[in-house]
């Protein structure tokens, strides 16, 4: 295998102000926020037009990065001396090479286009200047996690985006169950956090410096125990921000936020975020190999249960969110299987980008037409209500299930393959998965297009603006595309190949290989039978109380439930304990003591009577006293 | 040119020039008070423009003979981290002055409204000295002193229970304040130099039974200033209790003098002891981080909930003094001085919060959000400060803090992590129940922060936002002075287990 | 003779403390105020004999004087207490207590 | 020889009255006892080749002070003796106690110690020529700081007295007519029934009867009323009966006009108050111990 390529120290051309692409939508944030309600006429145009500016910034330093050879490509802009501490000392700077450069693109192109589809969506909100300067602050704290060139950086970002997914989730604020879910989301995060702080810690005690090329270029030297615990740590907050399990909860409650939120934050680009974390550590995991090995399972395990939980919500976000966590879990797959997944896992996740944002869109569109219902089981034959909105989701949902030849084809048969090289239990579950995604997706589709109408009455659908339905379009034009493109002639692995090293041999595409049918096969079958229960035959408009399994998908697994158990209720136990340890215990003893003092001198004040006597009485003993002992002591 | 002196001067003349204002011309004292603490402000700043940080160690420095027969000197001078705990004072103090302004109106005080602004200034002289004492005698003298003012704040202008917080305040305060005038006595006593210049008492305890009696002496005192668990009652009382203005001045510096204390005092004078103890500090403050935090979740009256969170953020701080790694201690000093903004700025909107509802009780408010936006975003501006986000000043002292904890102590490093997650628990969701879901009715005529209060909040938040993005300018003052401590205290500098070499890290970066 | 005069001086001294302590009329615990001054002055002339100097003298002279003054205002206070309390008993006037 | 016959009488004299200061009931008892033992020890001073101290003793003490002494008893009450139950628990016991033991410590010391023959005065007074000139050689040179500030002392003291004992009159002094005023406006312009007034029976105890046939609570003195209650002596009539209880229990309190309070000079004590309110009806005959009078 080859190892990354050098990064290069790097000053001037548009790489040289490639920071525009962060300060020109945290500009936007700024100004939104602070001007108040004087920007709210214009409020979305500026933020718009500041994340195309990013966008093309981004496209800008692209083609620049394109201009030198291969080797060349990964190139350092030091920005400033952010944190000199007494040992610590870390400089701020951005990377360019080829991985962020994707997720740069990724972002602030998708980014855009829900911005536009933003405006259209939340049109009659009245705070919708605010939401665009949550969006543009997104914009900019994940461009800063892509782009820092060093693990701080990317810490920094990483909290920023937790941040603007909490304002957003929480962007409904009177709604208490909004509120609720935005809080979740950042406390569950938290957790994750926690483990990319240790993993932090304990990169720099080992090797004194937290800067990703050096780090990687020092990973040969350290012990593997150590690397393994960097490997774990890291992969704890991979999981938080990628909602893999066991931090996968909030993911299905931060479905209370808009659509466009949902689409752009936990769908495209912020629940990734794990997915590059673990891409950009490639080294650590190379060299650890059980933490890869974990990093595979928890992508599998969470594939599975995405797949299981998307197959019974009636809600149609939800539904997506529990798609979003499976095709996350496939990427982890793929990153833990080494440089040879780190390509498909990116390509997947750009590919994913694509056409689970298209759907989310579509999903807002359709919700825009129902009067913000979510449940599926009111939807039904709206396909030719809204031939748009049907078209470009129907074209993200092929690509989804990876009809052939679409985006979801090839990086997800790229994912199962390697997968099933690598260790063919993990690639099998992968296949089954990939049947389950058939099923469940179908099922959506299904339930939402097709059949027979279950609207409520004074539901009158019609086709959104033209604002909405053109990033619809350009989207699902990616979601068609967009893989292919990558993929086919492992156009992309080339591409990335100096950012993350070279896998040993080039993987060679069979499109009719033994996996790539099985998997068809399967997904074949999970439309087949969605269409039999959901498509063909009446969908109850009131969900049936439904079989074990049913009820334990419908449940989000009782991950709820678990936490609930094990975490939630003890910790409302052992506060309400410290509290009262707090008040009675400490505080009690503090006081217990005062108590027992003041006691004690009012005891001793009965001794003063106020009786004059009394007080001569006892100046009489003393005198007595006092002769007896001159006495004693003239005696002596 | 006398610098300390002169700061000291200006607001104690100030404080009997408000004192002597006619009565019934309150607005008169308070704007006085006001133009004082801002002229203070302006003049730290000159003299911050003159420190030099690769220069001496003790700048500005003044030394007269106070007490010859004892030996003891009014000597006041800076090093990096009293310079940076000045500042911190007297930026805090102008926008304390202006955030009271209608804070000792109230009819239930007990003394007039011009004595209030004129103790706010007395305190003000009295933080200076405090941080800029060389003396231990004259350190002790303001470190008792101090008491006072703030005693009459929270026993005169506070609220319902003030009479207990504020008797139990002193209480507590004098009881380790005795200690420590025991062991310095004691210091002076031992030590045989005939003076109590602290320059001159390093290094002279060598026994180490002596040094560790005497540590305790110090840090018993410093600990319930602190406070570290658990000497920690007394705050929670007396934040509460005391005007949000006070509080701020209370939480925000005087309780820093512990912390410092124990960076300048304990750690110079006792370096044994100092080691000696280390793992039962660190212990105490994890068992703060924790504590104070899980305590902080369960409360109920959001004054009591941010004293509490104060509670750990002073663990996270004692930890990085008692970590004795570059890192953890300027990671713990800038804290001091992060820590200050961001409580400040919680409870002065707290108490903008109070004056509107009338009520400290998380649960008489909600829905704040919708009628007063910009009162909703500062405070979550605030709350996210205290729980370090990125961003934000608090969060590059936290993570100094931790990770410099690491270098040296593994798992205490790795339980005060959980503190992030707690703190978030309980920000937020103090947050979610004030602020979030339907309006509460009394909540509906709420105003939206006016002019004087948006002037109060806007500073405190630029520097958290400035200085999280741009910590350097505080580091680099800080950092020389934490180095010249740990050379003083002998221990060895941290070393990476697999030095990436100097030539790898220059191509690197 | 001298050793006469100071045990006279000294039993009346222990009388007048006791009367001090057993009676309650304030006049009469005056009264045994000044017996222990008196008291004393005998001493007090004892020793400028047994001395042979005069300062004994001098002083008890002094001790008289005093006391006339101390008989002056404590009086006058007995009478503006009486004047409150209608009463004279040192016992009644017993309100700086606990 | 004469010196000791002259001390044994007088020491014997000195302690019995001193003895009686302290035991006897009656303070002016106490107060004579006083004098004699102060006569007793001018005697004694004088056999002690003290003359001038004895003259002082005898003019001072037993001049100023004890008439002194006296003035203020009588001015309290001369009848007013002590009651001899001890209130505080021990006291007495321990008193006699210390008593004893100081008494008995002192002499034993004083037995113990070796005392030679007493030098005498004569070669100190000799220089001046007796016992006065010699005093006031020392007074006036080695002790006269000390002597004039015992003059001060004196002065601040005579101040004092006068500062302590002086009550200001607060209101002018009611003339005859505010008096007559006040006496209209309490409703009871006559004077006050007498006793037995229209009654069956004239005892002093039992209440008037008004010409309208009701009864008078306002003819029976409080006190009077409330021994009758206390020993049962009440009529049988139960008008009657009832009239003595009210008064008794204090129910019956009639309204003085403000002149009058004026006049009664708001005393202190409420106690003393409602003795008081049937005398101040008669405007100005009040029920003031003598110690009021002394102070105006």
């Amino acid at each position: 295998m080859e190892t990354a390529a050098e990064i290069v120290q790097h000053s001037g051309g548009v790489i040289g102000v490639s920071w525009l692409t962060i300060v020109l939508p945290l500009l936007g944030a700024a100004i939104l926020l602070l001007g108040g309600r004087r920007t709210d006429r214009w409020g979305h145009l500026l933020g718009v037009a500041m994340s195309l500016a990013s966008f093309v910034v981004a496209v800008l330093v692209f083609v620049e990065l394109l201009g030198f050879g291969p080797d060349q490509r990964r190139r350092v802009v030091e920005l400033y001396d952010f944190l000199p501490g007494g040992t610590i000392d870390v400089k701020m700077g951005l990377l360019l090479d080829p991985l962020s450069i994707s997720f740069a693109l990724l972002i602030t192109g998708v980014g855009s286009l829900i911005h536009i589809y933003s405006i259209g969506y939340m049109a009659h909100d009245p705070n919708r200047r605010r939401f665009f300067a949550y969006l543009n602050l997104f914009i900019a704290a994940m461009l800063l996690l892509v782009l820092a060139d060093n693990y701080l950086g990317l810490y920094v970002g990483w909290e920023g985006v937790g941040l603007a997914s909490y304002l957003l989730i929480g962007f409904w604020q009177h709604k208490p169950s909004a509120a609720a879910a935005a809080k979740k989301a950042f406390i569950v995060n938290r957790v994750g956090d926690m483990g990319l702080a240790l993993g932090i810690f304990v990169i720099f005690t080992t090797f004194g410096t937290v800067a990703f090329g050096p780090v990687m270029s020092g990973v040969p030297q350290a012990s593997q125990g150590t690397l393994t615990l960097i490997g774990l740590a890291l992969l704890l907050g991979a999981c938080g921000k990628s909602a893999q399990l066991p931090l996968q909860s909030w993911l299905l409650d931060a479905m209370e936020g808009p659509t466009p939120v949902s689409a752009l934050i936990h769908a495209a680009t912020m629940v990734t975020a794990g997915v590059y974390l673990v891409v950009r550590s490639g080294p650590i995991y190379v060299g650890a190999p059980t933490a890869a090995l974990v990093v595979t399972i928890v992508g599998v395990a969470t594939l599975l249960a995405g797949a299981i939980i998307g197959t019974a919500k009636d809600d149609i976000k939800k539904a997506l969110a529990g798609s979003t966590m499976s095709q996350i879990g496939y990427m982890m797959l793929a990153a833990g299987l080494g440089p040879v997944g780190y390509a498909f896992a990116i390509a997947h996740l750009i590919a994913h980008g694509f056409f689970k944002a298209s759907m989310f869109l579509g999903a807002g569109s359709v919700m825009h037409a129902m009067n913000d219902e979510v449940d599926m089981r009111k939807f039904g034959g709206l396909a030719s209500k809204m031939k748009i909105t049907w078209i470009t989701f129907g074209l993200g949902y092929l690509a989804i299930i990876g009809f052939p030849l679409l985006s979801g084809y090839w990086t997800k048969d790229g994912i199962i393959e390697t997968a099933m090289e690598h260790n063919p239990i993990l690639g099998w579950l992968a296949v089954i998965g990939a049947g389950i995604t058939g099923f469940y997706m179908s099922r959506l589709f299904f339930m939402t297009f097709h059949g027979k109408p279950r609207w409520e009455k004074d539901v009158h659908p019609h086709e959104s603006p033209a604002v909405m339905t053109w990033p619809l379009i350009i989207l699902s034009i990616g979601s068609v595309f967009g893989g292919g493109f990558l993929i086919a002639g492992n156009r992309f692995m080339e591409f990335l190949a100096p950012a993350v090293g070279r896998p040993e041999e080039m993987p060679s595409f069979h499109p009719f290989s033994v996996t790539g049918l099985a998997t068809l096969a399967l997904v074949a079958v999970g439309v087949a039978y969605a269409w039999m229960r959901y498509g063909r035959a009446e969908v109850p408009a009131v969900a049936p109380r439904g079989s074990f399994l049913t009820v334990f998908a419908r449940r989000d697994l009782y991950g709820d439930a678990i936490n609930e158990a094990l975490f939630m209720r003890p910790g409302q136990w052992l506060t309400r304990l410290a509290v009262y340890f707090d008040n009675r215990g400490v505080d009690g003893l503090v006081n217990g003591l005062a108590a027992l003092i003041g006691g004690t001198s009012g005891r001793l004040r009965r001794v003063q009577t106020g009786f004059v006597r009394s007080y001569a009485l006892s100046i009489f003993f003393g005198a007595a006293l006092l002769v007896g002992a001159w006495f004693v002591v003239g005696n002596l | 040119m006398p610098w300390l002196s002169i700061l000291m001067g200006v607001p104690v003349v100030g404080a009997l020039a408000v004192a002597a204002v006619p009565k019934g011309n309150d607005k008169l004292a308070k704007q006085l008070t006001l133009a004082v603490s801002l002229v203070v402000l302006a003049l730290t700043l000159a003299m911050a423009t003159q420190f030099d940080p690769s220069g001496a160690r003790d700048q500005f420095s003044e030394v007269y003979s106070w007490i010859p027969s004892f030996g003891v000197h009014y000597a006041v001078a800076v090093d990096g981290i009293a310079l940076v705990l000045i500042a911190l004072a007297v930026v805090l103090v102008p926008i304390v002055v202006l955030a009271s302004w209608h804070d000792a109106d109230r009819p239930e005080a007990k003394r007039s409204v011009k004595t209030y602004f004129a103790l706010i200034l007395v305190l003000e002289a009295m933080m200076i000295g405090v941080f800029a004492a060389t003396d231990i005698f004259l350190f002790y003298v303001f470190f008792e002193a101090m008491l006072i003012p703030m005693y009459f704040m929270i026993g005169s202008y506070g609220g319902a229970q003030r009479s207990y917080a504020a008797v139990k305040f002193l209480l507590y305060s004098l009881f380790g304040g005795l200690l420590m005038l025991v062991a310095v006595i004691a210091l002076y006593v031992v030590a045989d130099k005939g003076t109590f210049l602290q320059p001159e008492l390093i290094g002279v305890i060598k026994d180490p039974a002596t040094q560790k009696w005497l540590f305790l002496g110090f840090f018993i005192a410093f600990a319930v200033k602190a406070p570290l668990w658990p000497f920690h009652t007394w705050l929670p009382d007396a934040a509460a209790q005391a005007p949000a203005g006070a509080a701020v001045l209370l939480v925000g510096v005087l309780d820093k003098v512990g912390t410092y204390g124990m960076l300048r005092f304990c750690l110079e004078l006792f370096p044994d002891a100092a080691k000696f103890f280390t793992p039962l500090v660190i212990a105490l403050s994890v068992i703060g981080i924790v504590y104070g935090a899980i305590v902080a979740i369960g409360q109920t009256d959001m004054k009591r909930l941010i004293a509490y969170t104060s509670i750990s953020h002073f663990g996270f701080i004692t930890m990085g003094v008692f970590a004795m790694t570059a890192d953890a201690g300027s990671g713990a000093t800038l804290y001091m001085v992060n820590h200050g903004f961001s409580t400040g700025a919680l409870f002065l909107l707290a108490g903008f919060l109070i004056n509107r509802r009338g009520s400290q009780y998380i649960a008489d408010y909600g829905g704040v959000q919708k009628v007063a936006p910009v009162l909703a975003g500062t405070f979550l501006v605030a709350g996210l400060s205290s729980l370090s986000l990125p961003g934000l000043s608090t969060f590059v002292s936290e993570f100094l803090v931790l990770i410099g904890t690491y270098e040296r102590y593994i798992v205490p490093s790795i339980i005060a992590l959980s503190g992030m997650v707690l703190a978030a628990v309980y920000i937020l969701w103090m947050y979610q129940r004030m602020m979030t879901g339907p309006t509460a009715e009394k909540v509906k005529a709420f105003p939206d922060l006016n002019l004087r209060e948006k002037v109060v909040v806007v500073p405190l938040l630029a520097l958290l936002i400035g200085f999280g993005f741009f910590p350097k300018p505080l580091l680099d003052v800080i950092n020389p002075a934490v180095q010249q401590t740990l050379t003083s205290v002998h221990v060895q500098p941290f070393t990476p287990a697999i030095p990436v070499t100097a030539e790898k890290k220059g191509a690197g970066q | 003779m001298t050793t006469h005069y100071l045990v006279l001086s000294a039993l009346l001294f222990a009388i007048g403390g006791v009367g001090v302590l057993v009676r309650r009329n304030a006049i009469v615990v005056f009264m045994c105020v000044e017996l222990m001054l008196n008291a004393c002055n005998l001493a007090f002339v004892t020793f400028a004999r047994q001395h042979g100097n005069l300062e004994g003298q001098i002083i008890a002279f002094f001790v008289m004087i005093v006391a006339a003054a101390e008989v002056v205002v404590g009086l006058a206070i007995i009478v503006t207490i009486f004047r409150t309390r209608r009463s004279a008993s040192v016992d009644d006037a017993n309100l700086l207590k606990y | 020889m004469g010196e000791t016959i002259t001390f044994w009488v007088l020491a014997v004299v000195s302690v019995a009255a001193a003895l009686g200061l302290v035991f006897s009931r009656k303070a002016v008892y106490s107060a004579l006892m006083l004098g004699v033992v102060m006569l007793s020890l001018a005697v004694l001073y004088a056999v002690q080749d003290a003359p001038f101290l004895a003259v002082v003793q005898i003019i001072v003490y037993t001049g100023a002070v004890m008439m002194l002494f006296l003035f203020v008893l009588m001015l309290v009450g001369v009848d007013s003796s002590d009651s001899l139950v001890e209130t505080i628990k021990g006291q007495r016991f321990w008193a006699v106690v210390a008593g004893l033991g100081f008494a008995v410590l002192l002499a034993a010391g004083i037995g113990n110690a070796v005392i030679g023959a007493p030098t005498g005065l004569s070669g100190a007074v000799s220089a001046d020529g007796g016992n006065v000139p010699a005093l006031a050689r020392l007074i006036f040179t080695r002790y006269v700081f000390a002597f004039e500030v015992t003059s001060a002392l004196l002065i601040t003291a005579a101040l004092g007295a006068m500062v302590l004992a002086h009550r200001e009159r607060s209101e002018p002094k009611p003339t005859q007519k505010d008096l007559s005023r006040a006496r209209f406006l309490s409703g009871h312009p006559s004077p006050l029934p007498g006793p037995g007034t229209y009654a069956r029976h004239n005892a002093i105890d039992m209440p008037a009867l008004l010409p309208d046939g009701t009864v008078s609570e306002l003819s029976v003195n409080r006190v009077i009323a409330r021994h009758d209650v206390a020993d049962g002596h009440l009529p049988d009539n139960p008008r009657l009966a009832q009239a003595i209880r009210k008064v008794a229990e204090g129910a019956v309190r009639t309204e003085q006009p403000k002149v009058v309070q004026a006049v009664a000079e708001a005393p202190e004590v409420p106690a003393t108050a409602q003795e008081k309110p049937k005398a101040a009806q008669a405007a100005g005959t009040r029920a003031d111990g003598p110690v009021e009078e002394e102070g105006k």
